[in-house]
C-alpha cells in the first residue's frame, strides 16, 4: 500500500476515535437527559424520597445529603490537603521522608474507592462508633480526596514564578509571610480548581459511601445521622426500586451539576490566567 | 526570638504534619484491612484463598479466583476497545485536530471523567444489558461490564497519552517531516514510539481505574461468583465481591472480604508502581534526547 | 569615612564548588559600587550574599564576614529579616507581584507590621516619587503591577524596595531586560538615589558600569582581581586580566 | 478567592441546614411522654417496617428519637449482643454459633417466587423450586414452560432472606453459583422485572406489579395463605434484645406488638402475629 492510502486509512482511524468518544459521551448524556428530564420538576426537587422499596417522591433529602457531605468533607479536607501541598512544594527536600510522603500520595491516589470504603467501615463506622453517618462518609471521603487536593495544590504552587518569592524575601518578608501573602494568592486559581475537582468527586462518588453512609432516605438532621447523596440515591432507585424514571431524573440532575462544575472550573482557570497576565 | 520566627517555625511544623497525614492514612488503610483480613487468611490459608474456585461463605469456602479472573477479564475486555479508541483520540487531540475541534473535544473528554459511575451503571443496565441479552444469556455479563468500563477508562487513556504525545520534542517531528514522511508516518514511526512510556502509563492507570470500579460493575455483571466461560457469562469482580456482601457479612466471611480488599490494594500497588516507573522512564528519555 | 558594607575573606560554595574566593571588598556610603566580570564569575552570588538571599538556595556554605556598619550580618543571633530590611534588592527581571501597584509597594511595610493607612499612603507616594514613577501612574494605583511596561515594572520594583526604607540597595543587572530608553531612565534614577542610599550594582555591561558607578570591582572565576575607583579601573587597570576584559579581549 | 472558598463551604452547610429545617418532620404539639432515644439495626427485610414503627412512635412521643439502620440480620445479632444498639433485627432463626438473645416475634414474612410478568409458568412444586435454584433444572420447558434457559436470581451470601430460603426450600442443597446474585430484595425484583426468563425469590413485602408471584405446591403466595399455613415458604422476623427489655425500649417493642403496630405490619405487606 502506498503511504498515501495508509495516510487515508489512518485519518479514518484517528477521526473515528474522536468520533466514538464524542458519540459515547453524547449518547450517555442525551439518553439520560431525554429519559430523565420529564420527571424533573420543582416538586421532584423539593419533596423527600419515600425511601425503602418505594421509588416515589423526589430528591430533596438526597440533595441536602449531598450538600451536607460536600460542606463537611471540604471543611475537614482543606487544611490538611493544602497544607501538605505547601509542604511538598515549598519545604520538602529530596530526602527519604519526602519520598515516602510522595509515594504515599501517589499510591493513595490509585487505591479503589471500595477499599477506602472498607477502611472507613472498619475504622469510622465500627471502631469509632460513628455508625453509618454523614460523618463516617465525610471522613472516608477526606482520605480518598486528600491526594487529589495535595497534587493540585503542589502543582499550582510550583507554577508560581521563583522571582515572586525572591522579591518578597528580599524585602524582609519571612518564609511563611512569603507563602501566605505572595505564593498562595498567586497559586489560588490552581488551588480553587483543585477544590472544585474534589467537589465534583464528592458528587460522583458512590462505592465508598455505599458502605459508610447507611443510605437512609430520611432528612439528615445531624452529622451522626445516616444519609444518601444523589449518586447513592440513584443507585438505590435503580437497584432496589423499579422507578427507572426517577432514577433517570436523578441522573439528569447529576449530569447537569457535573456540566456546571466543569464549566465553572474552565471559566475560573481562564479568568485567573488572564489576571496573571495582567489584564 | 522575634515573633515572625515563631510563626515561621509553627507554620513549618503544621504543614509537615499535614504532609504526613497521607502517609499515616495509607498506613492505616493497610494495617486496618490487613488486621481485619488476617483471621480469614489464617483460617483459609493463602493458597486456598487465592486459588480456590468456590466462593460459598455459607459452606466456609472462600476461594477468590473467580473474582480475580472476573476483574482481569473485564479489565482486558475494556482495554481491547479503549486502547485503540483512546490512542486515536489522543493523536487527534495532540497532533491532528484544529484548535476549534480541540476546544470541543477536550471538554467532552473531561466531562466523561465527571459522569458518576452509577450513571454509567444505570445506562448499562437499561441499554447494554438488554442488548447483550439479544445475543444470548441473561445480559448481565462480562461483555456488558467491559463495554461500560470502556467508556469509563477512555478519558484516563486519552489525557495521559495526549500529554506524552505533546511532550515529544518538536525536533523529532520536524526531522521526520523534513525527510519526506507523511504526517501519519511521522506520528506512527516517530511520535508514538517516542511517547511510548507515557502511553503505557496511561494504559496502566486506566487498568487501575477499571479494576477499582465498583458500583457500575455490580449493576451490570450479575455478581455470580463463577469463573466466566464466555463473554456472555455472568461474573463478579473483586470490588463487587466486597460491595455486594460486606453489609451482611460477619465472622470469617467478613474477614475474607477484607482480605479481598488487601488483594485489591496489592494489585493497585503493583499497577501504580509500574505506571510511575513508565512515566519516569518516559521523562528521562526526553531529557537525554 | 568607614565603608557602609564590607566583606572580609569571603569564601562561598555551592556544594563542593567554590564560587567566591577570599573576596574582600569595601562599599562606601552613598556611592555606587559596580561589580563587573564575565558570566559565571560569581558577581550575582556576591550580591546575594550581601543580604543573605543566598540562604534561599539549599546546600550552600559560606566562610568569612560580611559587615554592615561594622557588624557581621552572619553572626549568630542576627535576624535575617532585619538584614534584608536594611539591605534591599532589585532583580534582573522585573518581578512585580500579580497585585495592584499600591499593594505591590505596601507589601514590604505590611509584612514588617505597619498597618496604619496614612503611613502606607504616604509611603506609596514617597517611594513612587523616589523611583520617578509617581507622575506617570499616580492615577492608576489600583491597576495590576503587571499591566505596566517593562521599564515601568522595573521602576515599580525599585519603588517597592525603597518602601521599606533600606540603607543599601542591591541591583542585579537591573537593566538587562530593558530597552535603551528605559535603561537610561533607570541610570538617571540611580544618580538620584545615590544621594540617599548606598548602591551596589552587578552588570555585564561595561559602559553602564563606567557611566554610573563611583567604584568598580572586576571579578574573575570567583576572585576579586581588581577593585578601584571607576575611572582608575577603566583608564589605568593594574592587572593584565582586567585590561584584557575591559578592552574586550575576552568575556 | 478566600471569600469564594468560604462561600462554597458555608453554602453547602447553610443550604443543608436550611433545607433540613424546611423539609424536616412537621412540627408536633408538645405532649407529655417519655423522652430518650432508641437505636435499631439489622435485617433490611425488617427495615421498612421498623421505619414505619419509628415514624408513628415518634409522632406519639415527639421527645423520643428512634434511629433505624440496616446492615443485615448478622449485624442485627452482633450489634444487639455487643450493645451497640438497643434492638437488633433478624429475618431468620438464630444460628447455633450465635449468642443467645431475647427474641421478640414481630411478624412473619412469606418468601415469594417471582417471575417476569410475561412468563407463562404460573406455579411450581417446592421440589421444582429447589432443583431450579440448585441448577438441576435449567430450562423452562422442563417445568411446562417455553424452551428458554432459566436465569436464576438470588440474594448474596449472608442475606437473611437467602438463609431463610435455604432453610425452608433448599434442604441442604446449595444454590447454584451461576445464579445472578443481587445485594437486596429490591435488586432481585428489578433484575427479574427486566429479564424475561428470570426467576428470583423475594420477601412478600417487595411484591408489586413489575413481577408475578408463582404458586408453590399449588398455593398462591398471598398473605392469607401464609397466615393459614398453607403457603410453604414463611419465615419469622424478630426484634432481638440482649436482656428482657425495660423502659423506653420495652414501650417501643410493646407498641410494635400491639394491635396498632400489627396493622402497620399488614399495611407493609407482611403477616401479622396474633
Amino acid at each position: 500500500m502506498s503511504p498515501k492510502s495508509v495516510q487515508k486509512i489512518a485519518k479514518v482511524f484517528i477521526w473515528g476515535g474522536g468520533a466514538i468518544t464524542v458519540a459515547v459521551l453524547l449518547g450517555i448524556i442525551l439518553y439520560v437527559l431525554i429519559q430523565g428530564l420529564p420527571s424533573v420538576n420543582m416538586e421532584f426537587l423539593i419533596t423527600p424520597p419515600k425511601g425503602g422499596l418505594s421509588g416515589e417522591g423526589g430528591i430533596s433529602t438526597a440533595t441536602v445529603g449531598t450538600l451536607y457531605l460536600l460542606g463537611i468533607t471540604l471543611a475537614i479536607l482543606l487544611i490538611p490537603g493544602i497544607g501538605a501541598g505547601i509542604y511538598l512544594a515549598e519545604y520538602a527536600r529530596d530526602n527519604r521522608p519526602t519520598r515516602m510522603v510522595r509515594y504515599a500520595v501517589e499510591t493513595l491516589a490509585g487505591v479503589p474507592s471500595i477499599v477506602f470504603g472498607l477502611f472507613g467501615f472498619a475504622l469510622f463506622v465500627t471502631a469509632l462508633h460513628f455508625n453509618f453517618s454523614i460523618l463516617s462518609g465525610a471522613l472516608t471521603l477526606v482520605c480518598l480526596l486528600l491526594p487529589t487536593l495535595i497534587r493540585t495544590t503542589e502543582e499550582a504552587i510550583r507554577a508560581v514564578p521563583r522571582s515572586y518569592r525572591e522579591a518578597s524575601l528580599a524585602m524582609g518578608a519571612s518564609k511563611w509571610q512569603t507563602i501566605r501573602h505572595v505564593v498562595l494568592p498567586a497559586a489560588m486559581p490552581g488551588i480553587v480548581t483543585g477544590i472544585i475537582l474534589c467537589a465534583g468527586r464528592i458528587v460522583e462518588e458512590t462505592a465508598c459511601l455505599y458502605v459508610t453512609m447507611g443510605g437512609s432516605a430520611a432528612m439528615p438532621t445531624s452529622l451522626l445521622k445516616g444519609g444518601r447523596t444523589l449518586s447513592l440515591h440513584l443507585y438505590y432507585l435503580a437497584m432496589d426500586t423499579n422507578a427507572f424514571d426517577k432514577a433517570m431524573g436523578t441522573g439528569a440532575v447529576l449530569i447537569i451539576i457535573i456540566i456546571i462544575i466543569n464549566a465553572v472550573t474552565n471559566l475560573l482557570s481562564q479568568r485567573f490566567q488572564a489576571k496573571m497576565r495582567g489584564g | 526570638m522575634p515573633s515572625h520566627v515563631v510563626v515561621d517555625r509553627t507554620a513549618k511544623h503544621v504543614v509537615l504534619i499535614c504532609a504526613s497525614a497521607s502517609f499515616v492514612i495509607l498506613g492505616a488503610i493497610f494495617i486496618f484491612t490487613m488486621r481485619e483480613g488476617a483471621p480469614a487468611l489464617q483460617e483459609i490459608g493463602l493458597y486456598n484463598f487465592l486459588l480456590g474456585t468456590e466462593w460459598r461463605p455459607g459452606q466456609e469456602m472462600f476461594g477468590i479466583l473467580p473474582m480475580t479472573v472476573g476483574s482481569i477479564l473485564v479489565t482486558l475486555g475494556s482495554m481491547v476497545l479503549a486502547i485503540p479508541i483512546g490512542l486515536a483520540c489522543a493523536i487527534l487531540l495532540a497532533e491532528v485536530a484544529s484548535f476549534r475541534v480541540r476546544r470541543l473535544l477536550r471538554p467532552a473528554v473531561e466531562l466523561l471523567v465527571g459522569i458518576p459511575s452509577v450513571v454509567y451503571g444505570l445506562v448499562g443496565m437499561l441499554l447494554i444489558v438488554p442488548a447483550v441479552r439479544e445475543i444470548g444469556g441473561s445480559g448481565f455479563s462480562i461483555l456488558a461490564a467491559s463495554l461500560v468500563l470502556t467508556a469509563m477508562v477512555l478519558p484516563t487513556i486519552i489525557s495521559i497519552s495526549e500529554d506524552s504525545l505533546r511532550a515529544v520534542p518538536k525536533g523529532y517531528k520536524e526531522a521526520a517531516l523534513a525527510m519526506g514522511a507523511t504526517q501519519w508516518q511521522m506520528i506512527w514511526h516517530v511520535q508514538v514510539p517516542a511517547a511510548r512510556s507515557g502511553i503505557m502509563a496511561g494504559i496502566v492507570l486506566g487498568m487501575g481505574r477499571a479494576i477499582g470500579e465498583t458500583m457500575a460493575m455490580i449493576m451490570v455483571i450479575g455478581n455470580s461468583p463463577i469463573i466466566p466461560t464466555s463473554p456472555l457469562s455472568q461474573g463478579r469482580t473483586l470490588t463487587g465481591n466486597i460491595a455486594v456482601e460486606i453489609m451482611y457479612a460477619s465472622g470469617i466471611h467478613r474477614s475474607a472480604l477484607f482480605s479481598t480488599g488487601v488483594i485489591l490494594f496489592l494489585i493497585i500497588l503493583v499497577l501504580n508502581t509500574v505506571a510511575t516507573f513508565a512515566l519516569r522512564r518516559g521523562l528521562k528519555a526526553h531529557h537525554v534526547a | 569615612m568607614d565603608p557602609k558594607m564590607q566583606t572580609r575573606h569571603l569564601d562561598f560554595y555551592y556544594g563542593e564548588n567554590q564560587v567566591l574566593k577570599r573576596v574582600s571588598l569595601n562599599m562606601k556610603e552613598r556611592q555606587i559600587t559596580a561589580m563587573i566580570g564575565p558570566s559565571g564569575c560569581g558577581k550575582s552570588t556576591l550580591l546575594r550574599v550581601l543580604n543573605r538571599m543566598n540562604e534561599v538556595i539549599p546546600d550552600t556554605r559560606l566562610q568569612g564576614e560580611v559587615l554592615l556598619d561594622g557588624n557581621d550580618i552572619y553572626a549568630s543571633g542576627v535576624d535575617v529579616v532585619e538584614v534584608r530590611k536594611r539591605v534591599g534588592m532589585v532583580f534582573q527581571q522585573p518581578n512585580p507581584f500579580p497585585k495592584t501597584i499600591y499593594e505591590n509597594i505596601v507589601f514590604g511595610p505590611k509584612m514588617l507590621g505597619r498597618r496604619d493607612k496614612a503611613y502606607l499612603n504616604e509611603t506609596v507616594e514617597r517611594s513612587l516619587r523616589a523611583a520617578a514613577l509617581w507622575d506617570e501612574i499616580k492615577d492608576d494605583l489600583s491597576k495590576s503591577g503587571l499591566a505596566l511596561s517593562g521599564g515601568q515594572q522595573q521602576r515599580l520594583c525599585i519603588a517597592r524596595a525603597l518602601a521599606i526604607e533600606p540603607e543599601v540597595i542591591l541591583m542585579d543587572e537591573p537593566c538587562s531586560a530593558l530597552d535603551p530608553v528605559s535603561t537610561l531612565k533607570i541610570e538617571e534614577l540611580m544618580q538620584e538615589l545615590k544621594k540617599q542610599y548606598t548602591i551596589v550594582i552587578v552588570t555585564h555591561n561595561m559602559q553602564q558600569a563606567a557611566r554610573v558607578s563611583d567604584w568598580a570591582g572586576f571579578l574573575l572565576m570567583g576572585e576579586l582581581v581588581e577593585y578601584a575607583e571607576t575611572n582608575e579601573i577603566f583608564s589605568r587597570p593594574q592587572d593584565k586580566r582586567t585590561e584584557d576584559y575591559i578592552t574586550g579581549r575576552f568575556g | 478567592m478566600k471569600k469564594l472558598l468560604t462561600l462554597l463551604i458555608t453554602a453547602g452547610l447553610i443550604g443543608a441546614t436550611v433545607l433540613t429545617g424546611c423539609a424536616g418532620t412537621p412540627a408536633t404539639h408538645d405532649t407529655a411522654g417519655p423522652t430518650g432515644s432508641i437505636t435499631e439495626a439489622g435485617s433490611t427485610t425488617v427495615q421498612p417496617i421498623a421505619e414505619r414503627f419509628a415514624d408513628v412512635f415518634t409522632q406519639m412521643y415527639p421527645k423520643v428519637t428512634v434511629t433505624i439502620q440496616g446492615g443485615g440480620s448478622s449485624v442485627g445479632v452482633k450489634s444487639a449482643s455487643d450493645g451497640t444498639v438497643d434492638i437488633g433485627a433478624a429475618s431468620r432463626e438464630l444460628k447455633a454459633d450465635e449468642p443467645a438473645l431475647v427474641k421478640h416475634l414481630l411478624c412473619r414474612d412469606g418468601i415469594a417466587l417471582a417471575t417476569h410478568p410475561s412468563n407463562t409458568v404460573t406455579g411450581l412444586t417446592k421440589d421444582e423450586v429447589r432443583r431450579i435454584f440448585a441448577g438441576e433444572i435449567t430450562n423452562w420447558s422442563q417445568v411446562g414452560g417455553p424452551n428458554e434457559n432459566i436465569i436464576v436470581v438470588a440474594r448474596e451470601e449472608g442475606s437473611g432472606t437467602r438463609t431463610a430460603f435455604e432453610e425452608l426450600v433448599m434442604d441442604e442443597t446449595l444454590i447454584t453459583n451461576t445464579a445472578i446474585l443481587q445485594p437486596s430484595n429490591g435488586a432481585v425484583r428489578t433484575t427479574v422485572s427486566i429479564t424475561p426468563t428470570a426467576i428470583g425469590f423475594l420477601s412478600f413485602g417487595y411484591l408489586d406489579g413489575s413481577v408475578s408471584s408463582l404458586a408453590v405446591d399449588g398455593v398462591l403466595g398471598t398473605i392469607e395463605n401464609a397466615k393459614n399455613g398453607s403457603y410453604p415458604i414463611v419465615r419469622p422476623l424478630y426484634f432481638l434484645t440482649k436482656e428482657a427489655p425495660s423502659g423506653l425500649v420495652k414501650e417501643f417493642i410493646d407498641f410494635c406488638l400491639s394491635a396498632e403496630g400489627q396493622s402497620i405490619v399488614e399495611d407493609e405487606g407482611y403477616i401479622s402475629v396474633d
